[in-house]
C-alpha cells in the first residue's frame, strides 16, 4: 500500500498531540501508515478515550446487589425481578446537532437506541435532555425547532416513545448547545448480549445500512473546541435512516433468539474502527479483516475512509462458526446488508486487509487499552455565599413573581415539544411527558419502569461539587415522587475545555459530588458518556452532568402521579424548608441575580424524606406527590393545581419569610396530597422516621389562594405556562 | 416573474427515501432501475421587474430558508 | 373473531393493535407479513400504525403496492372487515380501498395528543357500539393526518354517512374535520387515531374499547 | 438512458407545506412573494436502450408506483 508520508501536519490535522504521536511511534516500532494513524486518532480521541476523565470516573460507584452489568459495555444492566433486566444508556450528540439541528439530534437517537438493543433489550423509553442558549438569541429558534423535530422524526420512524427529557435556556449555550439522548430497554435476564470478541476463528460479520463517507471524523469533531470556521467541517455531518434502523432492531432481536451471536456491537462514534477494537479488546483476541468486503455505498472509497466513516445503522457481529447463513437469512428477510468481513484471531492484533494487500497492521491492546491518561491540572470553583431568608426588595409581588416563574424559560411547559414526540406507541406508556418521571409499563405485566432526567445547570456552576450532588438526588427524586424504587443512573458530563484547570475543576467536583450521592442513595451508575471542550470561541457552556434516572414500580396498583382527583385533600409538605434563594430560579428570573450558593444537599435527610415518601405511595396513603425543585414550594403546587386542573389554598406560616418561603429552593422536599382519613397514619410514620411533614394547605376550587395574596386562578397560570414556548416558536418573542 | 430553485442533495449524502424508492421499483419488477435520485423544486412568483434582483432575492430566499446548505445544494433559474 | 394483523417493514403499531385485539377478542390473531399471499380465513384484517417503509415517497404509498395487499382488496370486496389506523389509513387510502388523501398536517409538525372527537355514524360494524353522535377522546399520533378529498367526493361521503369519526378539534386541517371513512360497502374502516392505545384507563382512556366490541358484535 | 419525474400537486389540492414556505418567507422580509408552489422530481437511470420503451416503462413506474393520480400529476422526460 502506497500512502503518503506522515508530515506533523498531518499529525496535527488527526487531532494528536506531537508526544501522543511519539508514543505511536514507541507502540509500533516504525512509522504508522495513514490508515493506522486514522485509527489511532479516533481511538485515542477524548470522545472515545476518556483521556482527560477516565481517573475521575473511576470514583463513581458503579455496584449494588441489583447492577448485572455496570459501565464498559455498550450501556448498563439491572435487575428488574421476574428474570428480567433493564438496560440504559445516556449520550451526547452536541456538536453534530449545532451544526446540522436535524440529522445531529436524530442519529444521536439513533446511536442509543443501537447501545441498547445491542444487548439484546428492546427499547421501550427514549428520554432527551436539551439545553439551549438564550431564546432571543438569532439561532435559537431555529436550534430549537430543528433538535426536536430531528428527535421526533427518529424516535417516531422507530416506534419507540419519547417519554421525557428536560429542555432549559441559557446564554451559556449560545454557541454551543447540548443534546443529550437517553434510551431504555427491557430484556431477558439470560439473553444479553455483550461485546467481547472470542472464540478463534469465528467469522466476524457485517449487518445493516451501506458504509458511505459519512461523517468521517465525527469522533476528534467532537472532541475539539469550536472555532468560527466550523462550518468548514459540514460535511461530516452524517445522516441517519429511522427506517433503517427500525429494521436493524426487528432483525437483531430476531437473531438473538436463534444461538448463533457471540458478540455485538453497534458500530457508534468512530465507527468500524472503534466497534472491531473495543470487540477484540474485551475478548482478549485479535481481528482479521478483509475491508473491502465491507458492503459500500459509494464508489471508489479507501480503506481509510471504510475503517473511520461514521455512516449509520449498521452492526458489527462476531457468530459462531458455520452459522452464517441462518443470520444472513435474518438480515436479508428484513432487506439489511450482510457479509462476513473477517473472523477472531489469538494474535492481539488487527490485521486489515484491502484486496488482499495489508492496509493496517496494529496491536490491540496499545490502541484501545493503553490510550492515554491525562491527569490534568485543575483549580475549584470558588465557593459563593448562602442567601437565605430575605435577599432584598423585590420588583414584584409573589403572586406577579409566580406568574414569571410559570412562564420563565425554564419553568415553560415543554408540551410543544413532547407533543411532536410519539410518547404512547408501544402501548404501555403509563405516565406521559409532564409529570415528575414517566413511567411505562413493562410488557404484559403490571410493573413500571419510572424513568426521568436531571440536572441544574446554574447549581453546578456555582458549585460544582453541590450541584453534581443534587442532580442525581434530583433524579431519585422524581423516581420516588412516582412510587418507584430508585435503581440506578447513567449519565452525560458536558463540560467545556479540560486542558483549562477551572473546567477540570467543575469536572473533578461535580463527580465527586454526584459519587457522594450515588453511595448514599444507593444509586449507582452503570452507564454514561462524557462530552468535553463544549465551548466556542473560550467560553464553556455551563457544566452539565445531565443525569438519568432508572426505578421500577413492582406494581401499577401503587403509583402516584402528579395530579389529586378531587377537593379537601391535606397538602403536606414533607423536609425542611430554610427559604434558601441562593442559585434560585426566583433569584434570576425576578430579581434579575444569577447569583449565591446553590441549596445544601443534605444526603442523609434526602434518604430519609425519600423512602418515607416511597412508603407512604406504596402503603396508598397518597393520592399526589410532586418533589419540589426549581421555582420551590408556590412553583411546585402551581404545577400540581395545573396537573390537576383543580384549585388549592396554601397558608403562609407566620414565623416565615413569604418570599423565601415560597419560592426557596431547599432540597430534600416533596408535596404529597393526602386524604384527611390518611393524615393521621402519615404523621405518624413521619415521626417514627424522623421526617419533618406539616399540612401547609387543602385541595378544591379552581384557584391558588396564598395567605396575603390576590387568588391566582387556573387559568391564569395556564395561560402563562403553556403560552411561552409557543409563543417564542412562532417568532413572537 | 417567475422563479424555480431545484435543491438537491449533495453528493455523498445518504438519501434512504431514494434508496427505498429503488428498492421498490425492483420489487414491482421494473427491471435495470439504478441511481435513483430525489430533487425538490420550488416554484414561486415575484413582483420583481429586475431579472438580477429578483435573482439575488431567490439566492437569499434559499440561503435563509429553501436550502439547508449543510447538505443540499440549489440552482435557480428565473423566468421573465 | 378470526382476526389478523398485518406487518410491513416499518410499521411500529402492529404489536399494540394485534395486543388490543387479542384482549378486547379474547383471540389469538394472526400475524401476517407483507410479502404473504395466502391467508387464511378470516373476519377482520387490521393494517397497524406506525411509518411503513419509512413513510418514503408518500406515506403508505409503498406498502399499498406490496404483494399483501392484492390479497386484502380481494378479501375486502368479499365482505371481510378491513380496520386501517393511523399509517393503515394511509395505505387503504394509497391503494385506492378508500377515497381521498392524507396530506401533511396543516401545521407540518407531528401531532401526538388525545383530542376530542364525535362519532359521526354508528351504523357500520365498527361503530355499532357507540352511541350516535357520542363524543369520545381518542390518540392521534401523525404528522400526515389531513385528509383531503375533492368536493364530489366529499359530497358523497357526507350523503353517504360514510364518515365515522369527526375531530372536535382538528388536529390536522383535515376536511369537515374528517378523522376516519368507510367503504361504499361499510366494511372497510380508515382513521388516523388511534382506538388501540386506549383501551384501558392506565393508559389514559378506554373510548377505543367500543370500535371493538362493535366488531366483536357484527363479526364475531 | 436518463429519466426525469416531475410530481407536482393537482391544482386546488392544498399543500400547506408550500403555504407555510410562502408565509416564512413573508415573515423573513421577502416582499412581493407569490404562489409557491412545490414540486417532486425524481431521477433514475435506465437500462433500456430503446427511447420509447424507457418512456413507456416509466410511465408505468409513475401509474403504479411514483405518482397518486388522486392528488398529483407528473410529467416524464428522458435523456438518451
Ligand atoms: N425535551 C423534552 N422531551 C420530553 N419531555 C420533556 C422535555 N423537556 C421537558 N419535558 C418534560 O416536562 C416536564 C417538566 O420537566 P422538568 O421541569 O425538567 O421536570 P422536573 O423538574 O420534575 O425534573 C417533565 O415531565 C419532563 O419529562
Ligand atoms: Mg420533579
Amino acid at each position: 500500500m502506497t500512502t503518503p508520508a506522515i508530515t506533523p501536519e498531518i499529525v496535527r490535522e488527526h487531532g494528536l498531540s506531537e508526544a501522543e504521536y511519539q508514543n505511536i511511534l514507541e507502540i509500533l516500532g516504525r512509522e504508522p501508515n495513514l490508515v493506522e494513524l486514522g485509527i489511532f486518532s479516533v481511538m485515542w480521541s477524548e470522545h472515545c478515550s476518556y483521556k482527560s476523565s477516565r481517573k475521575h470516573l473511576s470514583k463513581l460507584p458503579t455496584e449494588a446487589p441489583w447492577v448485572v452489568c455496570g459501565p464498559g459495555e455498550n450501556a448498563g444492566v439491572v435487575d428488574i425481578g421476574d428474570g428480567q433486566v433493564a438496560i440504559f444508556k445516556m449520550e451526547s450528540h452536541n456538536h453534530p446537532s449545532f451544526i446540522e439541528p436535524y440529522q445531529g439530534a436524530a442519529t444521536g437517537v439513533g446511536g442509543i437506541l443501537r447501545d441498547v438493543f445491542t444487548m439484546g433489550a428492546r427499547p421501550v423509553a427514549l428520554l432527551n435532555a436539551l439545553r439551549f442558549g438564550d431564546p432571543s438569541h438569532p439561532k435559537t429558534r431555529h436550534l430549537v425547532a430543528g433538535v426536536v423535530s430531528g428527535i421526533g422524526g427518529y424516535g417516531n420512524c422507530v416506534g419507540v416513545p419519547t417519554v421525557a427529557g428536560e429542555t432549559t435556556f441559557h446564554r451559556a449555550y449560545n454557541g454551543n448547545i447540548l443534546v443529550n439522548a437517553m434510551c431504555v430497554g427491557v430484556a431477558e435476564a439470560d439473553k444479553v448480549f455483550y461485546a467481547a470478541a472470542a472464540g478463534v476463528g469465528n467469522p466476524v460479520v457485517y449487518a445493516g445500512a451501506k458504509t458511505g463517507r459519512d461523517g468521517i471524523h465525527g469522533a476528534t469533531m467532537a472532541s475539539a473546541e469550536f472555532t468560527e470556521d466550523s462550518d468548514a467541517k459540514r460535511p461530516t455531518v452524517q445522516v441517519g435512516d429511522p427506517f433503517t434502523e427500525k429494521l436493524l432492531i426487528e432483525a437483531c432481536l430476531e437473531l438473538m433468539q436463534k444461538d448463533c451471536i457471540v458478540a455485538i456491537q453497534d458500530m457508534g462514534a468512530a465507527g468500524l474502527t472503534s466497534s472491531s477494537f473495543e470487540m477484540a479488546s474485551r475478548g482478549g483476541t485479535g481481528i482479521e479483516l478483509e475491508l473491502d468486503r465491507v458492503p459500500l455505498r459509494e464508489e471508489g472509497m479507501v480503506p481509510y475512509e471504510v475503517m473511520l466513516s461514521e455512516s449509520q445503522e449498521r452492526m458489527l457481529l462476531v457468530l459462531k462458526v458455520g452459522r452464517e447463513d441462518e443470520a444472513r437469512a435474518v438480515m436479508e428477510k428484513w432487506g439489511l446488508d450482510f457479509a462476513t468481513i473477517g473472523h477472531v484471531t489469538d494474535t492481539g492484533r488487527m490485521v486489515i486487509r484491502w484486496h488482499g494487500e495489508v492496509a493496517a497492521d496494529l496491536p490491540i491492546a496499545p490502541v484501545s487499552g493503553a490510550s492515554p491518561v491525562y491527569d490534568r491540572p485543575s483549580v475549584p470553583t470558588p465557593p459563593r455565599l448562602p442567601i437565605v431568608g430575605a435577599a432584598g426588595s423585590a420588583p414584584m409581588d409573589d403572586r406577579d413573581a409566580l406568574l414569571v416563574l410559570l412562564g420563565c424559560p425554564d419553568l415553560a411547559s415543554k408540551r410543544w415539544i413532547w407533543e411532536q414526540y410519539d410518547h404512547m406507541v408501544m402501548g404501555d406508556t403509563v405516565q406521559r411527558p409532564g409529570g415528575d418521571a414517566a413511567v411505562v409499563r413493562v410488557h404484559g405485566t403490571n410493573k413500571g419502569l419510572a424513568v426521568t432526567s436531571d440536572c441544574t445547570p446554574r447549581y453546578c456552576e456555582a458549585c460544582p461539587r453541590t450541584g453534581g450532588m443534587q442532580a442525581v438526588a434530583e433524579a431519585w427524586r422524581n423516581l420516588i415522587a412516582v412510587g418507584a424504587k430508585p435503581l440506578a443512573i447513567t449519565n452525560c458530563l458536558n463540560f467545556g475545555n479540560p486542558e483549562r484547570p477551572e473546567i477540570m475543576g467543575q469536572l473533578v467536583g461535580a463527580i465527586d459530588g454526584m459519587a457522594a450521592a450515588c453511595r448514599a442513595l444507593d444509586f449507582p451508575v452503570v452507564s454514561g458518556n462524557v462530552s468535553l471542550y463544549n465551548e466556542t470561541e473560550g467560553r464553556a457552556v455551563q457544566p452539565t452532568p445531565n443525569i438519568g434516572g432508572v426505578g421500577l414500580i413492582e406494581d401499577l396498583g401503587r403509583m402516584t402521579g402528579m395530579a389529586w382527583q378531587r377537593p379537601e385533600l391535606a397538602l403536606v409538605l414533607v423536609g425542611e424548608s430554610n427559604g434558601w434563594l441562593g442559585g434560585s430560579l426566583y433569584l434570576r428570573e425576578v430579581m434579575g441575580r444569577e447569583e449565591g450558593a446553590p441549596p445544601q444537599v443534605d444526603l442523609p435527610q434526602e434518604r430519609r424524606n425519600g423512602d418515607f415518601v416511597r412508603e407512604v405511595i406504596t402503603a396508598r396513603l397518597v393520592e399526589a406527590c410532586h418533589d419540589l425543585s426549581d421555582g420551590g414550594l408556590l412553583v411546585g403546587l402551581a404545577e400540581m393545581c395545573l396537573a390537576s386542573d383543580m384549585g388549592a389554598s396554601l397558608d403562609v406560616p407566620r414565623e416565615a419569610t413569604p418570599s423565601a418561603w415560597l419560592f426557596g429552593e431547599d432540597q430534600a422536599r416533596y408535596l404529597l396530597a393526602v386524604s384527611p382519613d390518611a393524615l393521621g397514619d402519615l404523621r405518624a410514620r413521619a415521626r417514627g422516621r424522623g421526617v419533618i411533614a406539616r399540612q401547609v394547605g387543602t385541595t378544591g376550587g379552581r384557584s391558588l389562594n396564598v395567605t396575603g395574596l390576590v387568588p391566582i386562578s387556573i387559568d391564569e397560570m395556564r395561560a402563562r405556562h403553556e403560552g411561552w414556548l409557543p409563543a417564542l416558536m412562532a417568532g413572537g418573542h | 416573474m417567475k422563479a424555480r430553485v431545484e435543491i438537491s442533495l449533495r453528493p455523498g449524502v445518504l438519501d434512504p427515501e431514494a434508496q427505498t424508492i429503488e428498492r421498490s421499483l425492483a420489487s414491482l419488477g421494473f427491471e435495470g432501475v439504478e441511481h435513483v435520485r430525489r430533487l425538490k423544486v420550488i416554484e414561486l412568483d415575484l413582483a420583481h421587474q429586475d431579472r438580477a434582483a429578483a435573482e439575488k432575492a431567490v439566492e437569499a430566499m434559499c440561503e435563509r430558508l429553501l436550502a439547508n446548505p449543510v447538505i443540499e445544494t440549489y440552482s435557480i433559474s428565473i423566468d421573465a | 373473531m378470526r382476526a389478523a394483523v398485518i406487518t410491513f417493514p416499518g410499521s411500529n403499531c402492529d404489536r399494540d393493535l394485534a395486543v388490543a385485539m387479542e384482549r378486547c377478542f379474547d383471540k389469538p390473531v394472526a400475524r401476517i407479513w407483507h410479502q404473504d399471499t395466502d391467508l387464511p380465513p378470516l373476519d377482520l384484517i387490521g393494517i397497524p400504525g406506525g411509518f411503513s417503509f419509512g413513510d418514503y415517497l408518500r406515506c403508505g404509498a409503498i406498502a399499498a403496492r406490496s404483494p399483501v395487499m392484492r390479497e386484502v382488496a380481494r378479501q375486502a370486496a368479499r365482505g371481510v372487515a378491513v380496520l386501517g389506523i393511523c399509517n393503515g389509513f394511509q395505505v387503504l387510502t394509497e391503494a385506492g380501498l378508500l377515497p381521498g388523501a392524507l396530506l401533511r398536517n396543516a401545521g407540518l409538525g407531528f401531532v401526538c395528543r388525545t383530542v376530542a372527537m364525535q362519532v359521526a355514524t354508528a351504523s357500520s360494524p365498527f361503530t355499532g357500539s357507540f352511541a350516535a353522535d357520542a363524543r369520545i377522546a381518542l390518540p392521534v399520533a401523525h404528522h400526515d393526518g389531513n385528509y383531503q378529498i375533492d368536493e364530489d367526493g366529499l359530497k358523497r361521503l357526507e350523503d353517504e354517512d360514510r364518515v365515522a369519526f369527526r375531530y372536535l378539534e382538528n388536529p390536522n386541517g383535515s376536511m369537515a374535520g374528517i378523522a376516519g371513512v368507510l367503504s361504499e360497502q361499510r366494511n372497510v374502516l380508515g382513521m388516523m387515531p388511534h382506538p388501540e392505545r386506549a383501551i384501558e384507563p392506565l393508559l389514559g382512556g378506554s373510548d377505543g374499547l367500543p370500535l371493538f366490541r362493535s366488531l366483536m358484535g357484527a363479526l364475531a
